[in-house]
């Protein structure tokens, strides 16, 4: 609009920080299984920015979806009007998901492990629950028959754990040869996962299966990412710094995806 | 042509769902059947077993109430909110009331769920799936079974039918024989209710048969499985009815801090459910204010040709 | 916004099709690829595994026309009139010409077909029903066998999942994408698309994506799985389009004593196939008198509303 | 129309008793599976006749048609328009046959033994056919789970055989006996054939599970029975004479259900 000089670099937050990181993560990916709240903006930035061909699939039974607005719940009906196809979830979980046409999955839970094995069931045992958490729902399916599993969730020395108490969705399971074998033996779609976006960094799994910082987000520090997890991190030797959103990037989220800052708070 | 089976949603609920039935009131977010449950918890129905993907706010409310043993499920949320914290109260040993039993729990993902209520559909003894590999869900509940492959010697897995007592379906419209049409999320509900051995619909609009005829790939439940007809407009309330009305983002988040607390919680179901007779009140109640907020733009499908064959 | 995948017939089938490949040309009754079996023939692909519930007298077409190596089936028939008897003479020894290959054959129930291609669109190993028993089709076929449910003992049956290479299914319509919608008889073609690796669709009419968009519970092919999309009008002829055009039972009637006769069925394969460039010529030569003889009343199937929500 | 004497009694073909009287069969059935030709024109006159509720299901996905005309093709779009339903060949076969909805399913085939069973796959050995027959269809899914098998075919020494060539659609195997233990075990829908509808009389089975002549249709004579059937059929000691077409049968079927004779010459 205006000709005169560029606006400075604009404040964001962590979560802001986390949902651009992982949009620009769905770069040259096609057909993407969107979660609710944090991983549904991801993807719908993703959309309007790295990724203009992406589809959208909802585990609700929506294909090719076009959110008029940002939908609160995951099967809101803004979903449905203009999308490409609805389905029965029989098919969508046994004719997209199971049958491979999934090339992205997004994940969240409670705790992870250095492997990528999530729990979103229990915390506590599984018949007595310090607290009980939601279950699966499709979880355990896409991180088996999503082509690649991306994981977002905050850091919290609470869970980025040790030990998980529940495992609802396989990773890595106990390193990347085993997960190999017991995938290509089961004929599992999914590869398993293949990044997890904080609110501090960027992991990707190394060659042994487990997490690896690859990027810091801006203002975050090494000490903040180890005083946030349970075991001792790997940290990359290229360690990058993950570059800020654009004004753009904001401007989307923002004005577009969330203008109540019910996630990006 | 045929009787007609519309009653009303008292009638339906007294005859039709009995203490201890497995009831499955199925709606994937859209389409909950609100107006019955209500009914369930207002008629004081015991024992029940309550199947549903995602037991949402309707089974936080009905276990709340009282009315189940029993809870059949694969999502336990507030869904974009947050817990279920009636249903959470009755789980978690801390939280238990003293003497309070807790609920027992029978737990599957999604697609566990979906192909449950597909096998009860097909009448087949088991369905088999690609989940579950290396999760602890098999432990946790023994119906999730390996199965081997006659043809790969591949070992996936498998789960039982789920054949409801009852299965209670909202819909945008039927007929008075129950042929039942739907448009938008389609979730589970054919399935469950020809998983069922008695279904109730509950619908925003009776339409003659003429309508349902002059579109049959519309339909997705045929009367023939049907028991009874209730028509009960704005009855998915505070979920959502594809055409009709918008799902009420403000109640599911009011709803958080009431079912964190018993004692609203039951003050809740004496304002809303035990001290109203019915859904017209409750209507009534909720005000023409705003209901006016949840009534959406219009967007046709379109008119598809089937052709007169004579 | 994504690319066309808008071709002629002759580049589709050239592009897509192999020699050697097993396709798929489903269609029950309702939207029979006639026009894609015809251009097979044309381009003379061989060595084909043919699949399809009814073979019908595309197949017997095909199977003249020297395609085919292999026949996957349920039910052999001219429906409504015999026996396709071009089939039938290459698999009656009695009947087969000196030198001739026996058309080799792996037969199925209805349900049996339909679950196949259910297993193979579910990436499922095995398809469990309850058909079969005490028949002597598992005998006929080892491909159908027993399978024991890990929860009742009881002992059924299953099939495989059949993945074609090749689907190739005639719609009312589809986008450019390919984004495929269909009214009238299902069939499983869904199911048969989604199985396969390749997929062709064949529409009557071409329509903007918003056509598609508008009504998004009657698409049952997403783009996504489609190769190509070949506009044909009266490509199914002479099985018929709901909504566009009738069966043309006469088509049917006459080619029994064609059938039963080689080189009649040469001719006709020589005048209505080898000897004309594409549908569009075969529609002319059939003429606009007949053509007419086909054309349904209005029978329109009313609009719904998705609803607008912003 | 006119108030003078009643007509003649009408003549009729033997096609036409054989329809009318497996119409009268339907009298309080409820879901009737259809098949083409003679069945569906038996079926459409029921409906017009003793059944007026009884529901159409078209095993090519069609429940509740109202067909406005006769169906050449068991698949005729005249069968879609007005329906009460139209669904996928998965879910009518899954969730309307094997989930046990279905009353009474009608079967023909080339080929039928005393116990009711059926061949319609080929004559000869299976390898070497020689004739090659249609084969199943639904008819052998039929045959297990619904309810109840009306068969419907003309008599002749080749087709009521001693032994099929090949058992497409299991009726009561070798013996009622067998046959009840098989279907309880195997969690059958199906009860199994309760009667074959012949050109020339009406059979049920018997407490041993073999058909026995109940009927004798008008014109028919023991010795063409006996003649037409490869063993020594149990007669009825309490044999019935077929009631001859109404009028109004007759009308129906020649008016309005095959008004071009296909089926009923």
């Amino acid at each position: 609009m205006s000709d005169t000089a560029p606006a400075p670099a604009p404040a964001f937050s962590r979560s802001e920080m986390m949902i651009v990181a992982a949009a620009r993560e769905l770069a040259g990916q096609r057909v993407c299984f969107v979660g609710v709240g944090l991983p549904n903006i991801a993807v719908n930035l993703a959309k309007r920015t790295v990724a203009p061909e992406l589809e959208l699939v909802y585990e609700a039974g929506v294909f090719g979806a076009q959110p008029a607005r940002l939908p609160l719940s995951i099967g809101d009906p803004t979903i449905v009007t203009g999308a490409t196809a609805v389905v029965s979830m029989f098919e969508l979980f046994a004719f997209y998901l199971q049958r491979g046409l999934i090339d992205v999955g997004f994940l969240g839970a409670a705790q992870i492990d250095r492997f990528g094995n999530l729990n979103s069931t229990v915390i506590g045992p599984y018949d007595a629950p310090k607290t009980r958490l939601p279950g699966s729902g499709g979880a355990c399916e896409i991180a088996i028959n999503a082509k690649n599993v991306f994981v977002i969730m905050r850091q919290s020395a609470r869970s980025f754990v040790n030990e998980i108490d529940f495992r609802t969705s396989p990773g890595n399971l106990g390193g990347a040869q085993e997960a190999e074998a017991i995938r290509r033996a089961g004929g599992w779609n999914g590869r398993g996962p293949s990044v997890v976006v904080t609110d501090l960094g960027i992991w990707h799994f190394d060659e042994t299966g487990e997490m690896r910082l690859d990027s810091l987000h801006p203002g975050a520090t090494l000490d903040e990412v180890r005083a946030t997890i349970a075991w001792e991190p790997k940290i990359s030797p290229h360690l990058q710094a993950t570059p800020a959103p654009t004004s753009e990037e904001l401007r989307l989220v923002r004005e577009e995806l969330d203008p109540g800052g019910v996630y990006t708070k | 042509m045929s009787t007609s089976k519309v009653v009303s949603m008292h009638g339906a609920v007294a005859d039709l769902v009995r203490n201890g039935d497995t009831v499955a009131i199925e709606g994937f977010t859209h389409l909950i059947g609100f107006s019955a449950g209500h009914e369930i918890i207002r008629q004081r129905k015991r024992d029940l077993v309550l199947a549903r993907m995602t037991p949402d706010v309707i089974y936080d409310q009905m276990i709340a109430g009282g009315v189940a043993r029993k809870l059949i499920f694969s999502w336990l949320g507030n869904p974009g909110v947050g817990g279920l914290n009636a249903i959470r109260r009755r789980i978690e040993p801390a939280s238990l009331a003293p003497g309070q039993t807790p609920l027992e729990i029978e737990e599957y993902s999604h697609f566990g769920m979906v192909s449950r209520y597909t096998a009860g559909a097909a009448g087949l003894p088991f369905m088999p799936l690609r989940s579950y590999f290396e999760t602890d869900l098999p432990k946790a509940n023994p119906l999730i079974r390996p199965i081997r492959s006659p043809f790969s010697d591949e070992v996936i897995y498998a789960v039982p039918p789920l054949n409801p007592d009852v299965a209670i379906i909202h819909a945008q419209r039927a007929d008075a024989s129950g042929n039942t049409q739907v448009w938008g999320l389609l979730g589970c509900q054919k399935e469950a209710a020809f998983a069922a051995d008695r279904v109730i619909i509950v619908v925003e609009e009776l339409v003659d048969e003429a309508v349902v005829r002059a579109d049959p790939n519309r339909t997705i439940i045929p009367g023939l499985i049907v028991d009874a007809v209730v028509v009960e407009p704005y009855g998915a309330h505070p979920s959502y009815v594809q055409g009709a009305y918008d799902r009420d983002n403000r109640f599911y988040l009011d709803w958080d801090p009431i079912s964190r607390d018993e004692s609203a919680v039951q003050q809740w179901l004496k304002d809303w459910v035990y001290d109203l007779p019915d859904r017209a009140a409750y209507v009534a109640k909720l005000g023409a204010e705003r209901i006016a907020t949840l009534q959406p733009g219009s967007a046709p499908s379109g008119s598809v040709d089937y052709g007169e064959y004579r």
